[in-house]
């Protein structure tokens, strides 16, 4: 994430030279981002299934110690890990591309998996992106704005501070305060034993809790989720807080310094509409590109938080998975992750291409 | 003359920056007044005062400047002037234009929003009125088709349209005065001329008075009524453009003029060896630069004849974008070639390998247009002119070839010692100078010189260009000179070649093609020039004028 | 967290919290204590122990006992159902063991069943079995536990582990409780079965949910702030001591069968006999050293705050026929450790000290604490300079992999019984055949094991388990060392936990 | 003039002197903690009391779980061990995580980088998607999985921190070659690289002479930055359960994990002081980034010194 920020604080270099060559439009630009995505899946994919590899087949890892030679011969005969690793590379390529991830050592496909623990992590990053956004970006543009006073100091070392502290620490110290001591809120799950009970029997369950208690209107239920979102989201966004705030700063900062907006000074425009308008916006290009980053530090934070709060998402069977070293299902849901990084990289791409009318290719 | 004709009226200002390397006295007590309806042209050396002479009229100094005495715009003391008050006041008391419009302009809105915001500023008015007045400004500095165009964002227009639109934004909120800092000097002299008649034109129609600051004295001859010359600092010489002109009274003044570049169209052509082997010959020369992920490439020098003789100073000149850069590249073997064939030193460009051509570059040198970038920051003067000697096998150590770096750096008029020295330790000057010695050292039969000397003022370009005419004198190389100045090829080129969209339009002899132009474009090329000499200026535009 | 919908059971409503986790509701398929206790709420038993007892006594049976020196009778009361109303008859009970011979998961219990030749269900109300050596005294306790939850013939399948949605869909209930929602691993509701009968008593609440945590200082604090009316298994060992200040809360303690010990791979062990430098004798005073330099108190307290307690024996505490012979064997002679008694007896093998041991843990497997426990251990046996000990840790998949395999020449194992009978702590390890599969043989404790085990006679049973232990004690195949406790944490309003040494909590007492 | 010149040269000397006011105050703040730690790193036999997995003294066995005070100033774990002593251990393991692993992925990075940015092609263009796919990918999970493959579940005192920095290691090499990769091209277009390729000189020599040094420029920044995240990483790792086991070293992240139950009793010392080394070492690095990052950048330097430069023209 060091070079995120690095890739980030580069100044936003003052368009230059802008042909639009060979009719090269938006649409292409998008198509041809779009195509990016499948090396860039594949690659991660390849890359964990070699990793995974490496140490053995999976059935043995797993399970070897527990079984006897012959059993584990049988399964991994019936599995197919005793083909050539080529063969099974292919195939698992194949299962990817028609959406079959595999499955877990106990029988379970990794899809429903992926489907019963995703809404969960999808919520929490929801959550932490919403802090983050809360918390950075106002912040960040007050740090510009009082630049080089000890607010600005100030709020540089929060933002540090935010970085600097481990999620997991940040969870201990959240619960210690709010749960402990003032007792104030849920120290771990999703929503308390009852309302989990009947969250799960909504009709036509999304897995995301905030959405199923609105659902039901059930003002309680939705407190309930609510009260136990504050503390992961709180302790996963504020990581990321931390970056954005840095990231608004010097992004800010740096158009501040840019002359259109010296420009705009001269024309008699206010201090803080040329923070709020003329700095902010094309500061937002790289932030916006940054998030994309995000995502993937969001889902490794999503890991500690989620083993912290007992939140039980991806990142939470993703650690349970490695302790049992299921490599199937690791593999089935680190291609998962590759594919949502790969995914919110072009979203975020094409986002900041529609933003920034200079990104064309 | 009473106050209220003077649109600005400046009495011992004196700005000083404070900086851990002390003070800066970047002005110390000028005097200054602009009448309405008057150009004021400010002028001097880099670093003079002029930007923040500029700057304290809008009341745009930074933080850490000091400024004292009166500074009287438009009937307002600027100076004393602080928060909203100092905010109205800008913009419609005075506007500013920037040096490079490309920048004065955010690129994530449209300029027709961007010219409302400052109106909007102002005046309390609706959005769609604040936009219709943006859409008339538009169409009075002549963007054409304006109701459109003000939807579009600024990369969506050309360099010159651009500061049309950064000059209809000062315009739109009436100031009686308008500050312009360079404001031609990223165009090209075609994009100049326009851009200065639209000036003139704005001072007649809206009777605003211009203070405007250059260091090209053919605008300060075209466009301003008084010119007004700083030299560190203070204002040495204040007088009416034509009187300027015609008796400098200040030494310093005198020496400007004197370096000032100008079209004399001397006969310079190279006489004999019209038989030897031309050093550089292209045929149909073509170079395209490759498109991103398979879009169609961009040919940017297409059909090119091209020869230069042994000891032959060849000028290429051409707007910005014609291709000057690609084809003296091509030559050093720093482009592909991808058409036709360019033979440099006996050598075939297209298509030839990094290592066939590494013997032969001892006879090729290169002189960078900015003499800053071109040199290894690490490394020192001495270390970099030795360079080719290493390279090419000739020394060992740059120890060893510290005698020829000695004599190179007097050649080119620097002492000794500066060989220890560290490129950013020398001046722009200095270093362009060390970056001819590097070119010479392995005392090449080819030189190409990239606009080597349009970084630096026109003084020092005096005295570089007067050297470099002497090195090419006693030492013979043939040379490609690329430069945008017409006045300077003037004053080196035995032979001319002018280039537009990629293509040679006119080659000859210096005198002849710009004593007698036969292209409609070369022909347009000179006319665009403003010459240094407001009399003939005026009758140039005269002449221009249909 | 005063919130309707999610506080602690309102009503009599009881959440149980524990960080144990389910592998198969199936009892075909799980040989683990947090399965077994989702098992012995939902699935019906032929005979269990009595709350607070350890004698073996029908459940759902109307009798049970040995008919002949092979054969144990088993009558069912008529009328039977599950929970789904299908009836519950003897073929039930012959499918359930059958099913569990053929299946024969690796994870799941029917090793437990080898004595079993075969069932007989000669009328739906009768099961007769069938053993292969006679006279077995842990047969009973044996159906008392995993392999003895009967299943629905019609819901299960005969040849696979079932998997838990499809029991759930079934309804394929017949204890205390049915369930009625179920995310494995998450959260389970438990529903009073109406048409179960047995030796526990109808459920006394409304309904249990029990709520699953993956860390135990979550469901410390769940218990603390009432989110859980009762937490069971298994708390760390200062989140226990925590709780015990608060008034609110209520500890449960009771008997725990759960002890760990150090194993000696007899082959790789210092002066082992696969070893260059053999030697029988070196090799057991080596081990007696060991013994010796343990501090148990040390590792009681230090490591467990006294939630583990001391253990000398084989046989921990509790059961019948548990002796204590390590104590007077070595260390001080009291229970202490004694560093002469160790050097004398390395002294008079003559081996070279400091001894050279390697040790081996797992880092996972029996919690946070054992890296403490073994660091703690590691220092006990280096304090005198007898040993040099390098220590390592080795998570469970590759441990349980390796030692196996005689990688580790000493290492930590722990057990938990799989029925509460002395049997479970003996026949496992000792027998020439064993799991821990360390070369340990020795003829006459395989034959005496083998006989306890058939001898009717409590009294005579007993005096042979003692001689059992002596005998063990001084091979020390292995050294064990402290012995675990059961402990319930449950709101002071919550009634009826019983811990004993069935090692059951039953949830139908629990009411408030 | 002479010695101020080579001064100004030397990357942190420089801009130290170049920086003024508040910056300078928190590039001071961050050298003086990352000093504190480095040393404490260095002197860690001398200052800690105790060895880290020490838990009896002359005096007897550690009293488990006591408050700090006394004997132990900082008090002591579940497990007996001196929460001071174990926290002065535990930067030593995590100095030497992050020398070995910036190091060889410094290298590695660094080679890689320069060498695809500077002959470009097909490799480079795989490499860039790699390194690209690579460094998207959550860096703690990389990790986790690497130290998996790596230490193979044993625990050795070597083992583990070798599994642990090499670990680090495959997550860092993308960023160090995305930095110098970017870098390399652009320096390849720089007049003073074609300078040198008119006068012939070797591709080796230029990359040797001219690109490389002048692209690793802003390697002491990005070094600072991923010398924040490795201790993280580490951190994470151990607080999974991935890391290095308390009795082969002391590590922060393990006795944080080891704390949580504590933290829920009330004995706040076992997480506190851990966490806030992790905490303080990070927010000590971070911040001589940062202040190297703001400093290298004129539009982020402190105003009053930007125009300094401007304003010295002599
Ligand atoms: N913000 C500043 N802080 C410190 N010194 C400054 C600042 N701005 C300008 N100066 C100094 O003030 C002097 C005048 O600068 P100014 O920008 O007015 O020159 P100029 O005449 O516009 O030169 P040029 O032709 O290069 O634009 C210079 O010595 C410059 O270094
Ligand atoms: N590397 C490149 N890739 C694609 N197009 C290029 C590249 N370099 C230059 N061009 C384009 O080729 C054309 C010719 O460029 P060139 O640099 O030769 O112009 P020039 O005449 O030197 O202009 P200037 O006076 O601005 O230096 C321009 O339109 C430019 O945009
Ligand atoms: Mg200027
Ligand atoms: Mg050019």
């Amino acid at each position: 994430m060091a070079d995120i920020a690095l890739a980030a604080e580069t100044p936003t270099a003052p368009p230059t030279k802008t042909t639009t060559r060979g009719g090269t439009t938006l649409w292409r630009y998008v198509l041809i981002r779009f195509l990016l995505i499948f090396p860039t899946i594949f690659i991660l994919v390849t890359t964990v299934f070699l990793m995974m590899r490496v140490t053995g087949d999976p059935i043995t890892a797993a399970l070897g110690g527990q079984l006897t030679p012959a059993q584990l011969a049988e399964r991994i005969e019936a599995a197919g890990y005793n083909r050539p690793l080529i063969v099974q590379y292919a195939e698992y390529l194949g299962g990817i591309a028609t959406g079959d991830f595999g499955t877990t050592i106990d029988g379970q496909p990794v899809t429903e998996v992926l489907v019963r623990y995703g809404g969960a992590t999808l919520e929490l990053a929801i959550y932490a992106l919403l802090v983050a956004f809360a918390v950075g970006i106002p912040l960040g543009m007050l740090a510009a704005w009082l630049r080089d006073t000890w607010g600005d100091a100030a709020l540089r070392v929060f933002a540090i501070l935010c970085y600097a502290t481990p999620v997991f620490f940040a969870g201990l110290l959240l619960k210690l305060v709010f749960s402990v001591w003032l007792g104030i809120l849920p120290s771990s799950g999703r929503a308390s034993p009852r309302a989990e009970l009947q969250l799960g029997r909504v009709e036509g369950a999304t897995g995301i809790y905030t959405i199923d208690a609105l659902r039901t209107g059930n003002p309680a239920l939705i407190a309930d989720v609510l009260q136990h979102a504050i503390l992961p989201g709180i302790a996963l966004g504020l990581l990321t807080a931390g970056v954005f705030l840095r990231l608004v700063r010097t992004n800010v900062i740096g158009t501040l310094a840019t002359p259109y907006v010296d420009a705009a000074r001269s024309r008699g425009v206010s201090e803080f509409r040329l923070v709020r308008t003329h700095a902010y916006r094309p500061a937002l290009i790289p932030i916006i590109t940054v998030i994309g980053l995000q995502i993937a530090m969001l889902l490794g934070g999503a890991v500690l938080t989620e083993t912290t709060f007992e939140w039980m998402g991806l990142g939470y069977q993703l650690s349970e998975f490695l302790k049992a070293r299921d490599f199937v299902a690791v593999q089935g849901i680190v291609a998962l992750l590759a594919v949502i990084v790969a995914l919110t990289n072009f979203i975020v791409d094409i986002i900041a291409a529609f933003i920034d009318p200079r990104v064309r290719y | 003359m009473s106050a209220d004709h003077l649109a600005v009226e400046v009495t011992g200002l004196d700005v000083t920056f404070a900086t851990d390397g002390g003070a800066v006295h970047a002005v110390r007590g000028i005097d200054l007044d602009v009448r309405e309806r008057e150009v004021l042209a400010i002028v001097g050396e880099s670093g003079s005062g002029k930007t923040v002479t500029a700057r304290t009229l809008l009341g745009l100094l930074p933080e850490t400047a000091t400024a004292s005495g009166a500074v009287v715009v438009s009937g307002t003391d600027v100076v004393a002037l602080r928060g909203e008050r100092l905010r109205a006041f800008r913009g419609s008391g005075a506007a500013m234009i920037f040096q490079e419009p490309m920048t004065a302009l955010n690129p994530v809105f449209p300029v027709g929003w961007q010219i409302a915001e400052g109106i909007r500023s102002h005046e309390k008015i609706s959005k769609r009125a604040a936009r219709r007045r943006a859409v008339d400004m538009l169409r009075k500095v002549g963007i054409p088709d304006p109701e459109r165009r003000a939807n579009d964002y600024p990369h969506q227009f050309s360099g010159g349209q651009k500061q049309r639109i950064v000059i209809a934004q000062a315009l739109a909120l009436g100031p009686r005065v308008l500050v312009a800092d360079e404001p031609t000097t990223a165009l090209d002299v075609t994009v100049q001329a326009e851009i200065l008649d639209l000036l003139r034109q704005v001072r007649d129609e809206f009777g605003t008075a211009i203070v405007l600051i250059t260091h090209n004295m053919g605008v300060v001859a075209d466009l301003a009524d008084r010119v007004c010359v700083m030299y560190r600092g203070e204002i040495v010489e204040t007088a009416p453009v034509e009187e300027l002109f015609r008796a400098p009274q200040a030494e310093y003044t005198r020496a400007l003029l004197a370096a000032v570049p100008r079209l004399e169209i001397a006969d310079r052509a190279l006489r004999g060896g019209e038989d030897e082997a031309p050093v550089v010959r292209a045929r149909a020369l073509e170079i395209v630069y490759p498109g991103r992920f398979g879009a169609a490439g961009f040919r940017a020098v297409s059909g090119v004849d091209l020869e230069i003789r042994p000891g032959e100073v060849l000028g290429l000149v051409g707007e910005s974008g014609s291709g000057k850069s690609t084809i003296g590249r091509a030559i050093a073997g720093l482009t592909t070639v991808t058409g036709g064939s360019l033979d440099v030193l006996g050598v075939e460009m297209n298509g030839v390998r990094e290592r066939q051509l590494r013997p032969h570059r001892s006879g090729l040198g290169f002189v960078f247009q900015d003499p800053a970038s071109s040199f290894n920051p690490l490394l020192t003067v001495g270390a970099c002119v030795a360079e080719p000697l290493i390279v090419q096998g000739e020394a060992r150590t740059v120890a060893e070839a510290e005698e020829r770096v000695v004599d190179l750096l007097e050649a080119v008029r620097l002492p000794a010692d500066f060989a220890r020295r560290y490129p950013h330790e020398l001046s722009g000057g200095q270093r362009q100078r060390a970056s001819l010695a590097r070119a010479l050292t392995l005392e090449p039969r080819l030189v190409v010189a990239d606009e080597p000397t349009s970084a630096l003022d026109v003084s020092v370009q005096a005295t570089v260009l007067g050297l470099f005419q002497d090195l090419q004198e006693r030492f013979g190389f043939a040379c490609l000179f690329i430069t945008h100045d017409l006045a300077v090829v003037d004053l080196l080129a035995h032979r001319v070649a002018v280039l537009h969209g990629g293509r040679i339009v006119e080659q000859g002899a210096t005198a002849q093609v710009l004593g007698a132009p036969t292209d409609p474009y070369t022909r347009r090329l000179i006319d665009a020039l403003p010459v240094p000499d407001p009399v003939l200026q005026a009758e140039r535009r005269a002449a221009r004028r249909p | 967290a005063g919130d309707p919908g999610g506080s602690a059971g309102s009503g009599n409503d009881i959440i149980v919290g524990t960080t144990d986790t389910v592998t198969h509701l199936d009892p075909a398929g799980s040989y683990d204590n947090g399965s077994l206790t989702l098992q012995t709420q939902v699935f019906p038993y032929l005979v269990n122990t009595a709350p607070n007892s350890t004698d073996v006594v029908p459940d759902l049976a109307e009798t049970a006992e040995f008919t002949g020196p092979s054969e144990y009778t088993v009558t069912l009361p008529e009328g039977l159902t599950w929970a789904n109303g299908n009836d519950l008859t003897s073929s039930d009970v012959k499918f359930t063991f059958d099913r569990q011979l053929a299946i024969a998961d690796p994870n799941g219990p029917s090793s437990l069943l080898f004595n079993l030749e075969s069932v007989e269900a000669p009328d739906e109300q009768t099961v007769v079995f069938h053993l292969i050596s006679e006279n077995d005294q842990t047969f009973p306790f044996v159906l008392t536990s995993f392999p003895g939850a009967i299943v629905d013939e019609e819901s299960f399948s005969a040849d696979a582990v079932t998997s838990d949605d499809d029991i759930v869909a079934a309804n394929a209930f017949g204890g205390p409780y049915s369930i009625s929602d179920y995310t494995f691993n998450e959260l389970v509701e438990l529903v009073p079965n109406e048409n179960y009968s047995g030796l526990v008593a109808p459920a006394a609440n409304d309904s249990v949910l029990l709520n699953y945590y993956a860390e135990s200082s979550n469901l410390k604090l769940a218990v603390e702030d009432g989110t859980v009316d009762v937490a069971y298994r298994s708390l760390s060992p200062s989140d226990v001591e925590d709780l015990s200040g608060n008034d609110a809360l209520t500890v449960h303690d009771g008997p725990g069968g759960e002890i760990r010990y150090i194993v000696f791979n007899f082959d790789t062990q210092p002066y082992g006999a696969a070893t260059d430098e053999a030697d029988a004798d070196a090799a057991l005073a080596v081990r007696q050293a060991v013994a010796s330099l343990l501090d148990r108190e040390a590792l009681s307290s230090q490591v467990y705050d006294g939630t583990y307690t001391p253990l000398y024996s084989y046989v921990p505490e509790g059961f019948a026929g548990a002796t204590e012979p390590l104590k007077e064997m070595y260390g001080d002679g009291a229970g202490g450790p004694s560093a002469e008694a160790a050097a004398e007896a390395l002294d008079a093998a003559g081996v070279e000290t400091p001894v050279e041991l390697s040790l081996q843990y797992s880092p996972d497997h029996y919690g946070p604490n054992s890296a403490d426990e073994y660091a703690l251990i590691e220092q006990q046996l280096e304090a005198d300079g007898l040993f040099d000990v390098t220590l390592a840790g080795t998570e469970w998949v590759q441990y349980s992999d390796d030692r196996v395999a005689d990688v580790y020449p000493a290492y930590q194992l722990g057990w938990f019984p799989d029925y509460s009978d002395a049997d479970n702590y003996l026949t496992p390890f000792f027998l020439t055949e064993n799991f821990l599969v360390n070369h340990y043989e020795d003829a006459e404790v395989n034959d005496l094991i083998l006989q306890q085990a058939s001898t009717p006679d409590a009294a005579e049973r007993e005096a042979l388990i003692g001689e059992i232990q002596q005998r063990v004690a001084e091979d020390l195949s292995t050294v064990p060392y402290l012995q675990g406790a059961q402990v319930a944490v449950a709101a002071s309003d919550v009634s009826g936990v019983v811990l004993d040494a069935s090692f059951k909590l039953r949830m139908a007492s629990l009411t408030r | 003039m002479a010695s101020a010149t080579i001064l100004d040269r030397i990357p942190l000397v420089r801009t130290a002197r170049q920086a003024v006011g508040l910056q300078r105050g928190m590039l001071v703040a961050g050298l003086v903690l990352t000093g504190a730690f480095v040393l404490t790193a260095l002197c860690a036999p001398l200052i800690a009391p105790f060895g880290y997995a020490q838990l009896a003294d002359d005096a007897g066995t550690f009293p488990p779980r006591t408050a700090p005070g006394g004997e132990h100033i900082w008090g002591t774990t579940i497990a007996g061990y001196d929460v001071f002593s174990r926290v002065v251990w535990g930067a030593q393991t995590a100095l030497v995580v992050i020398v070995v692993s910036v190091m060889m992925s410094l290298f590695l990075g660094v080679l890689l980088g320069a060498w695809s940015g500077y002959l470009g092609g097909w490799v480079d263009r795989v490499l860039v998607v790699v390194c690209d796919a690579v460094y998207a990918f959550p860096s703690l999970l990389l990790a986790i999985v690497s130290a998996i493959i790596i230490s193979g579940g044993q625990s050795s005192l070597f083992g583990g921190i070798m599994a642990t920095a090499i670990s680090i290691t495959v997550v860092f090499i993308p960023q160090y070659f995305r930095v110098v990769r970017a870098e390399t091209v652009r320096i390849k277009q720089e007049a003073y690289v074609e300078a040198a390729r008119v006068v012939g000189a070797s591709t080796w020599r230029i990359m040797m002479r001219h690109v490389l040094r002048n692209a690793t420029r802003s390697l002491p920044l990005i070094f600072t930055l991923n010398a924040s995240e490795a201790i993280l990483t580490i951190a994470g790792l151990g607080f999974l359960g991935f890391g290095i086991e308390p009795s082969a070293a002391a590590e922060w992240g393990y006795d944080l994990n080891r704390a949580v139950e504590d933290v829920t009793a009330g004995r706040w010392w076992t997480a506190v002081f851990p966490g806030l080394a992790i905490v303080l070492v990070v927010l000590g690095i971070t911040l001589v980034g940062e202040s190297l990052n703001d400093l290298a950048d004129p539009r982020l330097r402190t105003r009053r010194r930007r125009l300094a430069r401007k304003g010295s023209p002599k």
